[in-house]
């Protein structure tokens, strides 16, 4: 089993006709992703890597019975694009653009409490169930089959840990990236709740990252609401205050808050081991198994 | 991007936002003037992108020509945390019997807007915060609908602001708002916003720090930005793109991906050694991007050794190793050593290409780093 | 019984220091409504007929444990006293101001989506439990407690309704005024199903008018969900296409909708009898008792 | 409130709408003139509130100076269904090679906006509305997030415009929303939206009315309100501020409440009689409205007698007596028979006050339409 997405996930792509777009329908469909249809509006009536390209999301939707896209619009129409899907609508909504003005997410963010559309992302690598579907542009030859979940606001970070798994035969049910910036659709604890519903994940992996308190919330949410045992990660130990770490989200602010330190100690609280290194991770997780 | 206090100010001011009288000037003759023609006593203002100029000495009261001149002499060119002074800004002093503190910034927990209010303005709002959060008023704001007018009195009200002014600071407050959304600010904030003795509310300072990734759409204001950086260093990064976070160790750190760059820093530290930088070079990184890359860390005096870690995902482990041996290969003698650790896609190709004259490859993130923070320790 | 307002709702009274809202206070008071405070922005701290006012609504309900409002504010700034009440929130508002901006209305009509709050009106005379609350400028003498409901679209016209009842010695559970504007927050439909739920209801009389689709929808409503009996009356019988009547949702588009024969039509297919006279609305009411 | 196509085209073109050459003219001399300078072919076209003006002759094209000076004639100072012609609008004449409809209204039903595209243009839309409603696509609006840039795309799409310019189609119905929004519209529409033989589009008519609660908000627009009436009745009616509306009866109804009044009405029809008209006095009515009430349906000449029903609520019967009492004092013979009825609060007091030298006074409703209506009757 797996969560949200499988081999019948029927996928249009927003912006396939764009570089990005079309390179990773490219990658996509060579991993299995069932991709049914682009949508670029003027660009209906074409094909790209043999799919049928409409002028808007519910026409794709329509026409061709897609549940889910992913989203390689640029940032300043990437937003509209989210609407555009959430509207269609669709169940699943993968947003890969980096760079959306908060200000725009803020309303997507309304938007979705309004729907029964799950959104992930923006500003993430996307999502992967191992040998049947991956939206995005995580590099599938790392993932394999198994059955630990694995929840990341961080694209490569994702990728160090799942090869720290992947290496000692270890695989994975699904692999999500919730995106690094700091207003996003799915939250640590929906992918939490979700992994802690599917009966094939017996182990999560959670990995963190300064700014914000979506970790601490997280960690009160393992505590009272998970069976599921979860070993956590998270980055920016060494980060100063007030800098930006790349991510738009990761800042750790002047009060004190958003600190590695708050979240390493709210998850150990919760009962969950933190690794120092990714490698350490991967120990906890077998420790489980 | 921030604004300068007196680019806010102008935005403020030209969305009716009561502002005092003021001049920007860049020399002891232009404050001089200005002062003379504002009138005693006047503010001088170093407008320079850092907190707490105030206890720093970068801001002077001066009650004739002499202080004022005395002041300007005092401010401009000094050493503000790193950041010379340029540019002051020259204001008339307003006499005031309370001083109010209202903003607004992203609450991302919420994903909303929040604003907020304070009867205690004046001081630095993130310690209001933490020592008395009831002292601040919060009022959560539907970012689909806008601020209500109902909700700018509801937080005035509720800060306890004086029934005499209440309706105009809660008009400064809908202007904010209205400023925030339309100018895609993250923050926006008056501290203080003084009440005169004629309860007439004036903005006596202002911060307006916009979404970098909204700038395509405020040019007016993406032009604004003074691009003066703390060092050369930040200025490359700028230049090059990079997201670069200059820090005081002397093992440097080249990564792909933000979460995997901070996790190296928290590695080298792990493993003992002290981290130079934080620089992520992104996706896809190219040859010409392997280069800048190389050159900033070597261009820091502090780096002692270097390691350079990428997982490739849509990045390929064989381009990122013939980027390194192309940037490498120019330099007669290497400045400092250099470890690279490939992995991911085409990284066992990457790892072939490399040339082991130049850098030291391992295969994991941890030996990567621990190599590093070794040769960073026999060269310190 | 009765429905949203008895002897215990307690009410506050947006706009009490205007001149309206003052002599309504007055009046409301007089009946016997339990008004607990006013609420009028930079007059916190005074009291008007005994009742202290608050700077804004949150406050006057939570140092009064206010649970309803009615808003006598100036059309301008009526459509923002309704959102603060709300967001408040309360129970149930009710909006007397004529003349409220339609695209004002529209987003109050958005946030009413979101909230459990009822709003009548706008543009409406208000509502009265006989004998126990009223809230807004219903003549409350005219009225008697007894087992009828009402719900229309106008203000003299219930009371002329009212009157046919109350002088044949046929008493009111509670009367409601939807309001006669294009855009209302409780509409024909939600009273009729609050009055099919209360047990002392025995018959419902519905005065509707030209304009838009609400009576035909009604008559769906009554149709397939309602036992209790219920007589009809339509306004605008002779009124010409194209002109507002006064009221601004009274017109007969071009088209052929909203007219009065298309709502008497809908009105007698679902079983509801509809009166040519006011009069003739309190015989079919009688013939139900 | 109804602009004129003018004057909305003046809106729609700032706003960046592409609108064909024109200019307003209001005499044969300016016609021509501004048919020489826009150069020809041109459409004369009638500048008043009324629909269906080409089918009514308000609209002529000329190809040539003569023709231009032959359209002016004809059709300033023409009579449109109660209306003269006082300016029209000489236009360039457009060649296309299809008419869209492009317009955005209250959904009153919904609550909310919505956006309307047909590739059935240049034909009164609510005819396409029944006979063909699946030509018109439609989009509805969340009125607290405004419409999303994909929405305006979409309608565009689903109703089938060519993609060659559904681009631009697209943005011109975002301008019109944002113009409904920003400008307080209830309709507004450009019928027909013309592709030309470039693919370019024009609009060719502009309709924009504006929500008359609304007004106080926009003055500017508030001020091209065009005081043109049918006839003196109607302009009476907005002088005093009454709701008003002529019919064809010979029975004048004063009542207070819309609904109230609209009862009337039907009553008087439902006894035989027939309305003359529809007056809402509104609650509270005042001795001078009264007075003004009834000098309206006396100086309306098909008026034979006059019912004037009030239910008091918060009218009072006694002061509307008094009022009915003293306007009709003033008069040595009172021009048409009025049959009073007053019911609710103080109605007792009301009717003893009321004199019986000057008017019939009746308890109930049904037996006040039936007298007035007998009067009339007898008076015809």
């Amino acid at each position: 089993m797996s969560i949200l997405v499988d081999e019948d996930t029927r996928v249009v792509v927003q912006g396939i006709t764009g570089g990005e777009g079309k390179f990773h329908t490219q990658q996509m469909m060579e991993y299995g992703t069932n991709v049914v249809a682009g949508a670029v509006p003027g660009k209906g009536g074409q094909e790209v890597e043999g799919v049928p390209v409409y002028d808007t999301v519910e026409q794709a939707a329509r026409e061709e019975d897609a549940d889910a896209s992913v989203v390689f619009v640029p940032p300043a129409f990437a937003a509209d694009a989210v609407f555009e899907a959430l509207d269609a609508p669709l169940d699943l909504v993968v947003a890969i653009t980096e760079g959306i003005p908060t200000q725009d997410m803020a309303k997507v963010n309304k938007r979705l409490s309004e729907v029964d559309t799950r959104l992930l992302g923006p500003n993430c690598p996307g999502i992967i169930t191992p040998g049947e579907s991956k939206l995005g542009i995580l590099p599938g030859n790392i993932f394999e089959s198994g059955n630990v979940g694995l929840v990341s606001r961080s694209g490569t970070l994702t990728y160090q840990v799942v090869d720290n798994l992947t290496s000692r035969g270890i695989g994975q049910t699904t692999a999500i990236g919730i995106g690094g910036d700091p207003i996003i659709g799915t939250d640590f604890i929906d992918a939490l709740e979700l992994f802690e519903a599917d009966e094939d994940t017996e182990a999560v992996v959670m990995c963190g990252e300064i700014g914000g308190e979506d970790e601490e919330d997280a960690a009160q949410f393992i505590a009272e609401n998970m069976d599921t045992p979860v070993a956590g990660f998270i980055a920016g130990r060494t980060a100063p205050p007030g800098k930006r770490m790349g991510h738009a989200g990761a800042i750790v602010s002047g009060s004190g808050t958003g600190t590695a330190e708050s979240k390493i100690d709210a998850l150990n609280d919760a009962g969950v081991p933190v690794g120092d290194t990714p490698n350490e991770v991967a120990d906890h997780i077998e420790d489980f198994l | 991007m921030k604004l300068h206090e007196y680019q806010a100010k102008r935005v403020f001011a030209d969305a009716g936002i009561p502002t005092p009288a003021s001049a920007l000037a860049s020399s002891v003759d232009e404050v001089v003037d200005a002062a003379e023609e504002i009138g005693y006593p006047v503010a001088v203002k170093a407008q320079v992108h850092v907190g707490g100029r105030g206890k720093a000495g970068g801001i002077k009261l001066a009650d004739d020509r002499e202080e004022a001149e005395q002041a300007a002499e005092d401010i401009l060119g000094m050493d503000l945390k790193g950041y010379t002074v340029e540019e002051v800004l020259v204001e008339e002093a307003v006499n005031f019997k309370n001083e109010l503190y209202v903003g607004v910034t992203m609450d991302r927990g919420e994903g909303e807007p929040v604003a907020m209010v304070s009867t205690k303005g004046g001081v630095n709002i993130e310690e209001v915060a933490e020592e008395d959060p009831d002292a601040i008023a919060r009022e959560h704001v539907d970012p689909a609908f806008g601020m209500h007018g109902y909700q700018a009195r509801k937080v005035v009200y509720d800060a306890g602001v004086p029934r005499e002014v209440a309706s105009d600071v809660a008009s400064v407050l809908s202007t904010l708002f209205q400023l925030w959304d339309d100018r895609d600010a993250s923050d926006i904030e008056v501290n203080p916003l003084m009440i005169t003795e004629d309860d007439e509310v004036v903005a006596a300072d202002a911060v307006m720090n916009i979404d970098d990734d909204a700038l395509f759409r405020q040019p007016d204001l993406a032009e604004m930005e003074d691009e003066t950086y703390e060092d050369d260093l930040e200025r490359k990064a700028g230049e090059y793109g990079f997201d670069y976070v200059r820090l005081s160790g002397n093992t440097g750190i080249i990564g792909n991906g933000a979460g995997l760059v901070m996790t190296t820093l928290d590695l080298v530290d792990y493993y003992g050694g002290s981290p130079a930088n934080f620089l992520d070079i992104g996706g896809g990184a190219k040859a010409d991007r392997v280069a800048n890359a190389l050159d900033m860390v070597f261009s820091d005096e502090n780096v002692d050794a270097v390691v350079f870690n990428i997982f490739g995902g849509i990045t390929r482990g064989d381009e990122v190793a013939k980027g390194i041996n192309s940037a490498l290969e120019q330099f007669d003698e290497i400045p400092k050593r250099v470890v690279v650790r490939l992995a991911g896609t085409n990284a066992e190709e990457g790892r072939e290409i490399l040339n082991d004259e130049l850098v030291t490859v391992e295969e994991t993130l941890e030996d990567a780093v621990q190599r590093a923070v070794e040769y960073a320790e026999v060269e310190a």
